[in-house]
């Protein structure tokens, strides 16, 4: 009687699949919008990202215009309704202007929010030519004060006088682009030996994952030290920055490498994958049109995590001054400007790069996570 | 009330009983609509369907063992044991002491695949001992020895150093044995199997429906018994309920629903099971045409419509009455009360 | 379960000596060595030194031989429990980094603790109410600790407490302890002084682990198991304990081996700017005047630490998942 | 220890000072801290007469200060040797005035020299005892200079110096004299400044013991102890001078005021210092110095942050090193009346906060050139809008300056320091068309005679001044709108010394050492040392140091070379004035480095209890405030 049984389940055909990044992605792309955090982290992330790319078009000055009139000038803020003199309302954007003393005992200037003067503010306000990207010849920024002779520090100034906000935009290029640099090349990295690793498996696979393992098993910051320490002194800023963004990466790889590599493992054995060996394709092939696409979206979102980390890891480094360092302006190096209690008692608007740092961090997890959930709805 | 004549009370009377399940972003779906099962001792009661129709929600509504986005939207679950008057379990809280006090003793359940329903990092006998030490408040020493008895009785080599083992240090159906001996530990009153034979093969399947019959025969508990393997039921049951897309479609003693498929649900089951026969004289199966609709596709009418080679107007829009057959054989179907003035094809 | 652990041990063994070999090559990539800086610092107080007592100086150290030769020396030493002279210090290595090491691994050491202690409860209660605001509440907090980088959270603990407490926070013990024998007051007067680095060592990784914990937990949760658990009748708290928790704790554990690295990372720069004399700023300073063999004892003793702390995280899992003390997949 | 001070200065305290008078005023008997009353009645330390020399160095305060208290100040940290330099270790045989314009005895009691400045004579103090108790003679000098001389010691000083070694003869137990090879008419000075630290940090008995000369189990006993050799083990037990772990060492037989109590290690979170009973100093009234029982240094991690907390909080009772910084002035100030202290004032010996030095001595011909141009020099100085850093960096604290003597010092010369300073583009245009300067390019840089842009990159550490970077920032955009490009290059400590030889870096950056000691340090004045860094080759020329690169100077440069050895020579103070007077006019004539502001005055921390702390006082490393303030004589009340 048991030998007659016939299963009801495998007798519905199966739908054609359509091909599978396409409907992953679409289907990754609904689960994610669930994520109403996640979504709106997204936007925040690439708010930053905006923000890095049109620097020279955003930062109100350049960022090392210093001005001796204004050291650690606190915030102006943006103000867009007034009262006028009548009691009617005005709009427009504008900030008020400051009243200063300088008291050469104690040594220092002290600013007082005038607000009997307001200093009408303008977006598109025109500018000194400068280039965008290095070679868009531009005269226009996106905000300004009408009289350019006017102070305009929306987020106060450093101890020279200089635009905070301009700082910390041009900051959020070399800091960001530090994170997707590194992130990238980890990625590279990462894929390319933990897929062959994955895929081939056997000795490779097992040599590999001893590297890993004891890549992850240095401590890192000693690592990074003992690195950053080796760097050849006389690079200029250009170089470091490279190197640094290549130290963080060699560090980064192997945690993406052991996703990658999970993967493959599982996914080596998956019929599909099977049936494109026996059609006689190419491992490369395989890999590269078959394997990866099925878990583009893993590894996205493991990227996408590793992002703060090597924000956090920049910051950290420059901080301990051995990362960037002034000239170049980041956010790790502008940290370290504000590392001392002075800056925490009387200018904590200093520590605006840190309030981004975590800002963006927070984002790219949620962000992350809200992707990791929607590529995988139940692992992890 | 009994709806089908039998020799003993029934013990347990799922009535009218509907399962939603909601997710935040989407309409709530009812996966198990206004559903009536009764299971008497001693007998059993097979559930049938494809994977998705709502029978093991069912079974597992019973020990209220849902997720938290299911919710027993209407109906009752009557557990009568001896003479006491009747708990309605779809009534109780999901973790009341009430509830657990039923959970394992009174009712239990056998789960399909017994390699995941085990813990892998207890030992079987712990995993057993726990249920006697929690119901019938033996010491773990005196838990321990009737583990071992279990272990006995339902047929474990070696018991006593089997019950130290862990589940994944057992074969499939040792493993599926040793659920079994947990199931049975505080002698149940009803025992909910969901397919517990699926994962084996072949032979082991056969020895465990034999064990659940003999054991059966020794304890006399009720049994719900989920499968889609329509030759399981017919080894195994004394009724039969035949579940489509949360709708029991059609049910009645395995006699009756085998011999007088009254659905085009059970008709086309029937018809997709291979006969024996000399291969010159076999016949192509028929599966059924179609596939089974996505829960929110469902009609608002007969769940079968889409997949229903007579399906006719009224189908697609009025849900089908429960139709009484005689002998306590009901379906769900316009065809059993109306005649269709144009079979739609 | 004895043959596992052998294997474990020479497989540590293995990557103890790649660990060694690549702490000296990075003490030796910098350019130069520790005289060329030493001629650095005194040059610049306006003194000028003899070729020929530099020369003196290189023979006496060691200095210039080929890189092999002088790893060869380094690691035969240590072998013999002689990790070298530092330079700056004039003194045995080993002598030097004795205390401080023990006060890393205390202060490293509670962290891990007070991480698992937060970590632990909050993880299974996010798991088990998903979605809710406590859930929401957690995460959101978590990812801050994950967010703010250690030392400007270091600074702003400093100054907060000087600023509502009136109290300077920094070092491990107040000066009456500083030299005294461990006793019953001066393991208070170390946990007065230590919460506060403790607690910034362990925003971070109490984040991630409750992170960790939640997934693996709403895994677990998933599990047939936990529905047969669900179905003996046992109360929802020990079916969650006895079953999920148990098996979700186990990853949490092989974690333990990569949580320390990231914590020695960390306790660096929380060191440096809260002051408190473990490993971490000895090594920034060994790192800058190239105190080479004293540097390079403090990487790898942080590393073995790390390697060996993976072992212990290993064998603890075997020992309480038996699918791995029986080799099964 | 606070709480239980305050107790008894507050309530027993007129007690005990009144007791303490009354004792003193009979006799004039020496008296002693009471901290060491209960040795000396157990046995164990011989009377406050015995331990004292014949004849006391009385040092006085502006009041009669009082026995107690500990010193609470900040290491930066465990290689803060300087700071240890500056509290504890200035004693050598001539000390500084508080002016610090002559000199003072200190261990020597008195000294004479021959005429041509090559002899020197001195005469110790009789009965001074090191803090073991043993004598201390000229066994002890003999001993050190042969060390210092022993290749195996790695120590550098002017008693093994090459240039002009020095030849030692002892007359007697407390009289010896110095032979130079060439005249050496600074000598006292050098004495009384940090370098004399080292003829008076060996004693003999103590450290003679670890040379094979002295014992021939030197060698052996080192291997004991676990070093490779016996020098190693010599370097470890007696470190020169004011190496860093000398103060690792708490056997080490001292001078010093206070002996080492928690010694100075790798590990230390502070480094603890106790009155030294035989220090060989008394006040007026017979009581043996310092006022003070206790030092207490705590070791920050190498952030100042904690420091800086802990002088607000009130808990560090005087400083200057590490935490006076410009940016910190506001807190600290805002913080006086909260902490408990006040601000004191500190003149720094720098004249200038940023020299900026063009390679004079340049490989490439092009640059050489240029950078030897007088024209080009002036030029980068009018360009440069001082006023504006002044304000920006300092807050408007100093004022534009060059390089040149500070007005504090005698050899302030007005027109020195302010030549070339007022900012004028189109001067500084006529000054680069004069060297040679004409053709722009695209960005406005002018083009050297090799065509290409006229670029100088900048070796600077950030890490040793941050305000470097700021200024540097401020010049570059300055000096970019004139037509000059610079490139900063921050690196570290270790390479800018190493590209000095090479001899190809454009120009290096240091603050301006020499605005008082101008005599001591003329390295901006000419190519005097490896610190003239603007014509690195000449000095070794000069110094005969490395005669492998040395480059014969140009003529004016050689003959400020020949006067200033003139000025080595001459004993006489005036005459040695005058001759260096005309070094410095042929300074001002070449211009050879640009200078940018006065180095403003900077501040200290002193607690309200902490009493005969002078109000102002200089700083310098040759100067090691405040050591020559004589702080055992300051005290808590």
């Amino acid at each position: 009687m048991a030998t007659e049984t016939m299963h009801l389940d495998v007798t519905h055909p199966v739908a054609i699949k359509r091909p599978a990044r396409e409907s992953q992605f679409g289907l990754m792309w609904r689960r994610f919008k669930r994520h109403k955090l996640a979504v709106v982290s997204l936007w925040i992330a690439a708010l930053f990202y905006a923000v890095a790319l049109f620097a020279e078009f955003l930062a109100p000055v350049d960022p090392s215009a210093y001005s001796a009139r204004y050291t650690y000038a606190p915030p102006q803020g943006l103000h867009f309704v007034a009262v006028n003199e009548d009691g009617g309302w005005e709009f427009g954007p504008y900030v008020y202007g400051y009243k200063t003393e300088i008291d050469p005992v104690a040594l220092r200037r002290t600013f007082v929010i005038d607000e009997e003067v307001r200093l009408p503010v303008r977006f598109f306000a025109e500018s000194k030519p400068y280039n965008l990207f290095g070679f868009i010849p531009l005269t226009t920024k996106f905000i300004g004060v009408e009289n350019p002779r006017d102070p305009f520090y929306i987020l106060g100034a450093d101890r020279l006088g200089r635009d905070m906000l301009s700082r910390l935009i041009h900051g959020t290029r070399i800091s960001l682009s530090i994170g997707l640099a590194g992130v990238t090349l980890s990625l590279f990295f990462g894929i390319v030996i933990g897929g062959f690793a994955g895929y081939y498996g056997g000795w490779f696979d097992s040599a590999t994952m001893r590297v890993v393992e004891f890549i992850r098993s240095m401590p890192t910051i000693p690592l990074w030290l003992g690195l950053a320490a080796a760097m050849p002194k006389d690079w200029s800023a250009l170089q470091t920055y490279f190197a640094i963004t290549l130290i963080l990466s060699l560090i980064g790889w192997t945690e993406l490498a052991r996703v990658v590599r999970g993967r493959f493992l599982s996914l080596r054995t998956e019929d599909f994958v099977t049936a494109a060996q026996l059609d006689g394709a190419s491992d490369w092939r395989i890999i590269t049109r078959h394997m990866v696409p099925s878990f583009m979206s893993h590894i996205i979102a493991a990227a996408t995590l590793a992002i703060p980390g090597m924000i956090l890891a920049e910051t950290a480094l420059s901080f301990l001054g051995l990362g960037l360092q002034a000239p170049i302006v980041s956010w790790g190096t502008l940290l370290q400007d504000a590392q001392n209690i002075r800056t925490l008692a009387s200018a904590p608007w200093l520590l605006a790069p840190g309030v981004c740092v975590v800002v963006i961090i927070l984002a790219m997890n949620f962000f992350g996570d809200g992707l990791r959930d929607a590529a995988d709805p139940h692992g992890r | 009330m009994p709806l089908i004549p039998m020799d003993a009370k029934p013990i347990l009377t799922i009535k009218d009983m509907s399962i939603v399940f909601s997710s935040p972003d989407e309409a709530d779906i009812e996966a198990v609509r206004q559903v009536d099962l009764t299971l008497s001792p001693g007998k059993t009661l097979a559930l049938v369907g494809e994977s998705g129709c709502g029978k093991s929600v069912t079974a597992r509504s019973v020990l209220r063992l849902l997720d938290r986005n299911a919710r027993i939207q209407r109906g009752s679950m009557l557990f009568a044991p001896g003479d006491e008057p009747p708990t309605d379990i779809a009534k109780l809280k999901a973790d009341s002491l009430p509830l657990r006090a039923i959970r394992g003793r009174e009712i239990s359940m056998i789960f399909q695949e017994p390699m995941t329903s085990l813990s892998p990092v207890h030992t079987i006998g712990d995993q057993i001992d726990e249920m006697l030490i929690l119901h019938e408040r033996l010491k773990p020493k005196q838990a321990r020895e009737r583990t071992v008895a279990l272990f006995d009785q339902v047929g474990i080599p070696g018991a006593r150093e089997r019950a130290d083992s862990y589940p994944f240090q057992l074969s499939g159906g040792l493993r599926q044995r040793a659920m079994i001996a947990m199931a049975l530990a505080c002698a149940p009153k009803v025992l909910i199997a969901d397919e517990p034979t699926t994962a084996l093969d072949v032979t082991t399947q056969a020895q465990i429906l034999d064990l659940l019959r003999q054991l059966q025969a020794d304890f006399g508990m009720a049994m719900l018994f989920i499968t889609h393997d329509l030759g399981v039921v017919a080894e195994i049951a004394d009724e039969v309920a035949v579940m489509y897309l949360g709708d029991v479609v059609e049910q009645g003693s395995v006699f009756d629903v085998f011999a007088a498929p009254s659905h085009p649900y059970t008709q086309a089951l029937m018809s997709s099971i291979p006969k024996m026969a000399r291969k010159a004289d076999r016949v192509r199966l028929s599966p059924i045409k179609g596939t089974v609709p996505a829960p929110r596709d469902r009609p608002e009418g007969c769940a079968f419509t889409s997949r229903c080679p007579h399906a006719f107007e009224p189908c697609a829009t009025v849900r089908p009455e429960r139709t009484a057959l005689g002998n306590g054989h009901h379906a769900r179907c316009h065809l059993l009360t109306r005649q269709p003035a144009e079979v739609v094809a | 379960m004895l043959g596992f652990i052998i294997r474990r041990l020479i497989a540590m063994l293995l990557t103890l000596v790649a660990v060694s070999i690549v702490a000296f090559a990075i003490i030796q990539l910098p350019p130069g060595d520790y005289l060329t800086s030493y001629i650095a610092q005194l040059s610049s107080t306006g003194d000028q030194v003899d070729p020929r007592v530099i020369e003196n100086l290189r023979v006496q150290y060691g200095l210039g031989e080929p890189f092999y030769i002088q790893y060869w020396k380094w690691i035969t030493g240590i072998v013999q429990g002689n990790f070298g002279q530092s330079f700056e210090w004039k003194r045995p290595v080993w002598e030097l980094i004795w205390g401080r090491l023990g006060n890393s691994i205390m202060v490293e050491g509670l962290a891990v603790i007070v991480m698992w202690v937060i970590a632990v409860p909050i993880g299974i209660y996010v798991a088990v109410r998903k979605y809710s605001l406590g859930d929401y509440l957690a995460t959101v907090a978590g990812f801050i600790g994950l967010a703010v980088p250690n030392f400007f959270f270091a600074l702003i603990l400093m100054y907060l407490a000087y600023i509502w407490f009136g109290t300077t926070m920094g070092g491990l013990f107040s000066p009456q302890f500083e030299t005294a024998r461990w006793s019953l007051p001066r393991i208070w007067d170390f946990l007065a002084h230590a919460w506060a680095p403790v607690l910034v060592l362990a925003t971070a990784g109490t984040a991630e682990l409750i992170r960790i914990l939640r997934a693996n937990l709403l895994d677990e949760l998933q599990k047939p198991y936990v529905t047969t658990a669900r179905a003996k009748g046992l109360p929802e708290w020990k079916v969650i304990l006895k079953y999920p928790v148990r098996l979700a704790l186990n990853p949490l554990i092989s974690t333990i081996g990569w949580l320390l690295p990231a914590l020695v990372s960390g306790s660096v720069i929380v060191s440096v700017v809260m002051n408190l004399p473990t490993a971490g700023p000895m090594l920034l300073r060994s790192l800058t005047t190239q105190d080479m063999y004293l540097a390079g004892a403090i990487i790898l003793l942080l590393s073995v630490l790390t390697v060996i702390g993976t072992v212990i995280s290993d064998i603890l899992l075997a020992l309480i998942d038996p699918r791995i003390r029986y080799g099964s997949k | 220890m606070r709480m239980r001070k305050d107790n008894v200065f507050g309530l027993t305290g007129a007690v005990a000072l009144a007791a303490m008078m009354l004792a003193a005023a009979p006799a004039l008997a020496q008296q002693q801290s009471p901290a060491l009353d209960e040795l000396v009645s157990a046995g164990t330390l011989p009377p406050v007469a015995e331990r004292l020399p014949v004849n006391p160095l009385v040092v006085d305060g502006p009041s009669v200060g009082t026995y107690g208290g500990t010193w609470r100040m900040g290491m930066n940290g465990g290689g803060d040797n300087g700071m240890i330099v500056k509290t504890v270790a200035y004693e050598g045989l001539l000390r500084y005035d508080h002016e610090w314009k002559g000199v003072l005895p200190n261990l020597a009691e008195r000294w004479e020299s021959n005429a041509d400045a090559t002899e020197y004579t001195f005469k110790l103090r009789d009965g001074v005892k090191w803090s073991d108790g043993t004598p201390f003679t000229t066994e002890d000098i003999a001993f050190t200079v042969e060390i210092y001389n022993d290749p195996d010691y790695p120590a550098n000083s002017w008693i093994d110096n090459k240039n002009n070694p020095a030849t030692l003869t002892v007359i007697d137990d407390t009289s010896f004299k110095f032979t130079f090879a060439k005249p050496n008419g600074m000598f006292l000075e050098t004495l009384a400044s940090t370098d004399g630290l080292h003829i008076t940090s060996l004693q003999k008995k103590y450290c003679s013991q670890f040379h094979p000369t002295y014992n021939e189990n030197a060698e052996a006993e080192a291997k004991a102890a676990g070093f490779d050799s016996w020098a190693l083990y010599l370097q470890d037990r007696c470190a020169w001078g004011w190496e860093t772990i000398r103060f690792s060492n708490p056997d080490l037989p001292v001078l010093y005021p206070w002996v080492i109590d928690q010694p100075l290690s790798a590990n230390a979170a502070r480094v603890t210092w106790k009155r030294n009973p035989y220090y060989f100093k008394t006040d007026s009234a017979g009581n043996q110095l310092p006022y003070i029982d206790n030092l207490d240094m705590r070791v920050s991690q190498g952030g100042v942050e904690e420091l800086t907390l802990a002088a607000l909080n009130g808990e560090i009772d005087f400083q200057e090193r590490h935490i006076a910084t410009n940016v910190n002035k506001p807190l600290f100030f805002d913080g006086q009346e909260a902490g408990g202290y006040h601000l004191g004032e500190v003149i720094p010996s720098a004249s200038n906060t940023l020299v900026l030095q063009l390679n004079l001595n340049h490989l490439d011909p092009v640059k050489n050139a240029l950078y030897n141009s007088k024209d080009f020099r002036v030029g980068l100085s009018h360009a440069i809008d001082r006023q504006e850093i002044i304000d920006v960096v300092f807050t408007g604290q100093g004022e534009p300056f060059q390089v040149a003597p500070r007005p504090e010092s005698q050899f302030y010369d007005e027109e020195l320091a302010k030549q070339y300073t007022q900012f004028d583009p189109d001067l500084a245009a006529q000054h680069f068309e004069a060297a040679g300067l004409v053709e722009r390019n695209g960005d406005g840089i002018y083009l050297m005679s090799d065509g290409n842009p006229a670029k100088i990159t900048v070796d600077v550490i950030s890490a040793l001044r941050p305000e470097w970077i700021d200024m540097l920032e401020i010049m570059q955009l300055q000096l970019g709108a004139a037509g000059i490009e610079l490139e900063l290059n921050n690196i570290d400590r270790t390479l800018f010394y190493e590209k000095r030889p090479a001899g190809e870096f454009d120009a290096q950056i240091w603050a301006g050492d020499g605005g008082i000691e101008a005599l001591q340090e003329p390295r901006y004045y000419f190519p005097f040392s490896d610190e003239s860094v603007w014509a690195y080759r000449w000095a070794q020329w000069f110094n005969g140091t490395r005669p492998e690169i040395a480059v014969e100077p140009a003529d004016w440069a050689k003959e400020q070379m020949d006067l200033y050895n003139q000025v080595r020579a001459e004993a006489d103070p005036e005459k040695r004035a005058d001759l260096f007077r005309q070094v410095l006019a042929i300074t001002k004539e070449q211009f050879p480095v640009v200078g940018v502001s006065l180095m403003p005055n900077s501040y200290s921390i002193v607690r309200n209890n902490l009493k005969n702390v002078p109000d102002s006082m200089f700083n310098a490393w040759l100067f090691p405030t405040p050591a020559p303030m004589d702080p055992v004589t300051w005290y808590f009340e």
